[in-house]
């Protein structure tokens, strides 16, 4: 298996469903998805869709200043949502900023969503009661905490698995790369999933790999393999597969989801310093939904039905968003320890009577 | 001379030392092409060339280990740290590298690194975007700790850093980058020589970078009441130039510490305990610290209350004078 | 009760920790088979299985990054670093992780991790091997940061810490590594309470780790001149426990603050700073520092020279008391 | 080259001279070890049979207690003689610990080499006037200095390489897969140079890596080869055809070099705690020197010639060692800085006033 993947990584990575909207049969992955029915492949559709609308909506609500700021997902719904359908519940996620699709997809409440870009949290959303930590910030980090959840899984002996999702920026990282040294070692039940998305923000993807970011695992001893990213039908076929070797003791794998980062890096950035148009351009008639749409051929009853919800769903994020509050002064203290701190007890305390002095 | 923005200020002391020394070249995430996130190397490599200012794969430990390969080939690397929080993956080779090398070697190799970190909180940023780590740095033989609070100083230290055969990091106050102000290409003063930036007779007030501002802010508003504040603004952390800070404290016999980063064990610690030591029977009260509370940094939602302003600053006035708060009515 | 080394009290703390808590898992290099390069761990994985006692591949960050993912998992893992100077390559993974995860959260995930450290010199060792890295954690908010000078409260604190919900930076004094004591398993006392380990009444010698024994030393040698010094250990550096302190320093009026780590920004410097803050009016001197000079730790043959010895605490002790100094006859 | 490079790492290691001291004829190889005579040869046996020599008598002094300590390379005196003895003066070392037979073909003083150990210094040489830098304790550390020289090198446009030694322990850090990541991306003529000595302290190699080392490299862009480390002939000739590859443009190279580490970590360790001594006599028969004793067949006149020109330099070793004396107290705080630190300065005049109270 690992010489097939290994093989496919350098060339041409896994397709299913082509940019026109065309099916590609291969012998290897079409057993793997043989249960999505074109109604189970609406419904990922759909996913997308609505999860397109959120990050639209989210912008927008940057631009009016309710979101302090925000980092598009655009163009990467298929390698979020194929990824993310293709997990148990028991599963756990550890992923990156960009990862809204994944965590709609672990149901995080929309609201939940928002609260770190408004400044009215650090993050979130409670991490175990949708088996997803809040995004790790600090490029790759997240990397050697799925792999130690991995281990734990094992020594619990659940079949659990977990997850971790980072960029192609972060291969850089020397954590990743321990991510993988650790994984290997101990035949962690892991799946690596990078979503090449061309650019760490300004620096395209060829600053940090001179080959394809896939081709690194293999020397690792991880199983490796390329993926179109925008093909919610491979993505989901490979994920399956990564899934179901870490799951039955196969150790760890990697996924290399190439794919594009059609907004900006977060809404701070401008884009048009460095982006040749073209090559967007060229990227956008590769568009992970629009493919599907060829593919199914909806109905426009059905299309109108998705986008109500779609709608609906960004009806209620903004609503939700907006109403977040501010939080209590005094709760700047709080959970900075679990046990209590003689420290900082007395600064909260003083603080306290600080803040009463002026309304008194 | 020129009215310039901090962020510009600094953009044109990296372009002099670009000019001045061609062994000077700028390494970093986002430099090239984009001219930095904050936009401080705008130009530059269209400028000087992909070989001098370099876009750098996404690894602190990478950028700064590969620029202390390029001092010892006789290079004077200059290193952007995007935000703050993201040094600590090359915290290894500063602290165990860098600080170290000239002193390993018995001076044979010098490591005239200058490592820039914009800083501090007040922007409104997500997590790891509005920290102050400087006093690791100041904490860590070896290494030469400044920081800027104006435009004139942003470009002139820069240049100093640059041009210093030691390791300097350089903070640079990231909610102070819009600021405007005159800058004289020519001006100069003795790097680590810190600044009265206000006289005053009552009380010192001693700060560095984002905090400046807001404490001349005070001081002014300490006038109104009759107050006198001196503000010193520091300059250099590493080291602290006495001198000035305790001509001013034995003028004054009070003294108020104030910064961003997490009070325990901050630079106010150090400051409070050396001016003790040192101006102790001049002292009318103990050194008051103001700093940011031992939490990590809060959502900003929030900042406004971890980052001390002008009341908190005047509280503490209030408490090294003794006197009931003019503002919350609250004795100390 | 039995007389153990340091190092064999903290090996029974963690066989008791292992035995009393299966969710408690070792990680290190060199943890197993060869029990680690102090043998703090021998036996255990022979005891316990690879399962709970876990060699590591040799990268700090991954070991440190790898027990959070542990923890998220609800383990409880304890650390070791092999010496103090290979800490940094994992002090992201502390820093930015470890230390504000369960704050991140809400207090939705514990960090319940425990990182131990061997640390300060005095052993005779190369570069890197010697470090007192105490202070950069003590500043880090989300952290606790303890250390024993006794294999009783090696033994104890050790449990402490490991049961602590919080993540808690275990500094382990290596050059008392082979020094005996009795150890009761029985005995406890709460985390973070300071021991005054020998009273007396006119300076306080505040200390903590490896420099207790020269402390005591030192007051022993005090009273033979008729100065009577009060010796306490802080065992806990974050928070420290000020009750203890402040009690001690009213008393005397006159404090003494020793540790291994650079003086400038270390661990003295808040001390120092907050008794100062909290006794103002009780001082009769400012709080005088003996610690490590602000230099790389030197080559093994200047070591005793970096060191805080016997005399140099002696020193100071005179300059708080305004003494000439007894033993080189020299004023402050 | 990759490919060829590639195919040898998974499987045999180049090898030219066998551990009987047969010489194996290699296509590839054989040219590039053409000019290497039988004297050359011998000359290069010298230098390992002076090395072994240093070495046994540094871990004789650090028995008698003139030396803290001592990290022994008995048994890695091919893997690095070999590869040093293929470098031009100009070209520039970063290692560890260990290579104090690379430090020796540098033409470090012998003196030099004892001040650390023997902690009358923090490193014992000046790295210019021997283009060597003194070691790097902290594991992997150095990988990125030599990639950051080499990128110096062609800015300088000079077609000087540098190398970074390191061992299979190291090879699990961040820094040196972010080295392979920096090197790839900068083209920079770097030779990543692992000794595979089997251990990293009492861990085995596979705690580290699952695969061959030199695995690792392909992934990131960077042909690799797995060579015997205990023929200096096969050492000499793939670190010739690395630093070639640099010096001409064609960027980083990763050499595993197998051998086996045959002492103790460092003398202060018990290696019978966790070595099999079955692997230990196995790896005993391949050994570096006896080889090319069998291959060479040397009169007793030339070995008595070696092996006094060994003991001598042995002896002047222990007689330079054992003189060093120890530094001024003041000097603690020389070099700190460069340039003038005015709390620095403070704390040295403080400290000298305390010692002349102590005279007075
Ligand atoms: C350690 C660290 N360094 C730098 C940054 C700043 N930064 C945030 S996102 C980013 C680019 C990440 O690129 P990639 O991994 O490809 O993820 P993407 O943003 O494309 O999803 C950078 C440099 C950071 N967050 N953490
Ligand atoms: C960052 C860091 N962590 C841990 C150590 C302690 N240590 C010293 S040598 C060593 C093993 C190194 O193994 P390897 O890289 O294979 O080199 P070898 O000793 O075999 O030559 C370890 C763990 C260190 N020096 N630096
Ligand atoms: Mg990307
Ligand atoms: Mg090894």
């Amino acid at each position: 298996m690992s010489t097939t993947l290994t093989a496919r990584t350098t060339l041409d990575p896994v397709q299913l469903i082509d940019p026109h909207g065309v099916r590609q049969g291969d012998e290897h992955y079409d057993p793997l998805v043989a249960d999505i029915t074109d109604a189970r492949l609406t419904a990922l559709y759909e996913d997308m869709v609505i999860v397109r609308r959120i990050d639209t909506e989210a912008t927008a609500l940057q631009r009016q200043g309710e979101l302090g700021l925000w980092p598009p997902l655009l163009g990467q719904e298929a390698a979020q949502v194929g990824s993310a359908r293709a997990l148990r519940a028991d599963d756990f996620v550890f992923s990156s900023y960009r990862e809204n699709g994944v965590a709609y997809c672990r149901v995080v409440e929309l609201v939940d969503l928002a609260r770190a870009w408004r400044g009215t949290a650090a993050s979130g959303w409670d991490p175990f009661s949708v088996n997803m930590a809040t995004p790790a910030v600090i490029i790759g980090a997240q990397t050697l905490h799925a792999t130690g959840y991995a281990v734990g899984c094992v020594k619990d002996g659940v079949d659990s698995v977990s997850v971790a999702y980072f960029g192609d920026g972060a291969t850089s990282q020397g954590d990743v790369n321990e991510a993988m040294v650790f994984a290997a070692s101990f035949h962690a039940p892991v799946v690596f999933f990078c979503q090449n998305n061309q650019w760490a923000i300004s620096e395209p993807v060829g600053l940090q790999a001179v080959r394809p970011i896939a081709d690194r695992a293999p020397g690792f001893g991880i199983p490796s393999v390329r993926v179109d990213g925008n093909d919610v039908l491979a993505v989901t076929a490979v994920t399956r597969e990564a899934v179901e070797r870490a799951r039955s003791g196969g150790g760890p794998s990697f996924i290399e989801a190439v794919t594009y980062r059609m907004g900006p890096h977060t809404t701070s950035d401008d884009p048009t310093r460095y982006v040749d148009p073209l090559q967007r351009e060229e990227w956008a008639g590769r568009d992970p939904l629009a493919r599907l749409e060829a593919y199914l051929g909806l109905s426009e009853s059905e299309q109108q039905r998705i986008a109500a919800r779609a709608d609906e769903a960004a009806h209620k994020f903004r609503t939700a968003c907006t109403s977040l509050v501010d939080p209590e002064p005094l709760s700047l203290f709080d959970h900075v320890y679990a046990t209590p701190h003689s420290g900082l007890a007395r600064q909260r305390s003083r603080y306290a009577a600080y803040l009463e002095g002026f309304e008194s | 001379m020129s009215e310039l923005t901090l962020s510009k200020a600094l953009g044109s002391g990296l372009r002099r030392a670009l000019a001045d020394d061609d062994r000077v070249v700028l390494m970093g995430e986002d430099i090239g092409t984009l001219g930095g996130v904050f936009r401080v190397t705008d130009g530059l490599q269209a400028e000087f060339g992909t070989d001098r200012v370099m876009d750098m794969p996404l690894a602190e430990s990478g950028i700064i280990g590969m620029a202390v390969g390029l001092a010892f080939r006789g290079f004077r690397p200059v290193v952007e740290i995007q935000f703050d929080g993201f040094i600590y993956p090359g915290f290894d080779q500063i602290v165990a590298q860098v600080a170290k090398l000239h002193a390993r070697t018995g001076g044979k190799v010098r490591m005239p690194l200058t490592i820039r970190v914009p800083y501090g909180g007040g922007i409104g940023a997500v997590e790891h975007h509005s920290e102050s780590p400087e006093a690791y740095f100041a904490h860590t033989a070896g290494l030469r700790v400044v920081t800027c609070a104006t435009p004139q100083d942003a470009h002139t230290m820069i240049r100093q850093a640059i041009a210093c055969d030691d390791p300097v990091l350089f903070f640079e106050p990231k909610r102070r980058y819009w600021t405007k102000g005159e800058v004289d290409e020519g001006y100069d003063f003795p790097l680590g020589k810190a600044r009265v930036a206000r006289e005053g007779t009552d009380v010192t007030l001693l700060t560095y970078g984002p905090l400046v501002p807001t404490a001349l802010d005070a001081a002014v508003a300490a006038s109104d009441e009759g107050i006198s504040i001196e503000v010193v603004d520091l300059r250099s952390l590493s080291p602290v130039d006495y001198e000035t800070v305790e001509a001013s404290v034995r003028k004054t016999g009070r003294v108020v510490i104030t910064h961003e980063a997490a009070e325990f064990g901050g630079m106010g610690a150090e400051l409070a305990a050396a001016i003790t030591d040192r101006c102790f029977f001049h002292l009318e009260a103990a050194p008051e610290r103001v700093a940011g509370f031992d939490i990590p940094y809060p959502p900003a939602r929030l900042e406004e209350h971890f980052l001390p302003d002008l009341d908190r600053m005047l509280d503490a006035v209030d408490r090294v004078l003794g006197r009931t708060n003019s503002l919350t009515g609250w004795t100390a």
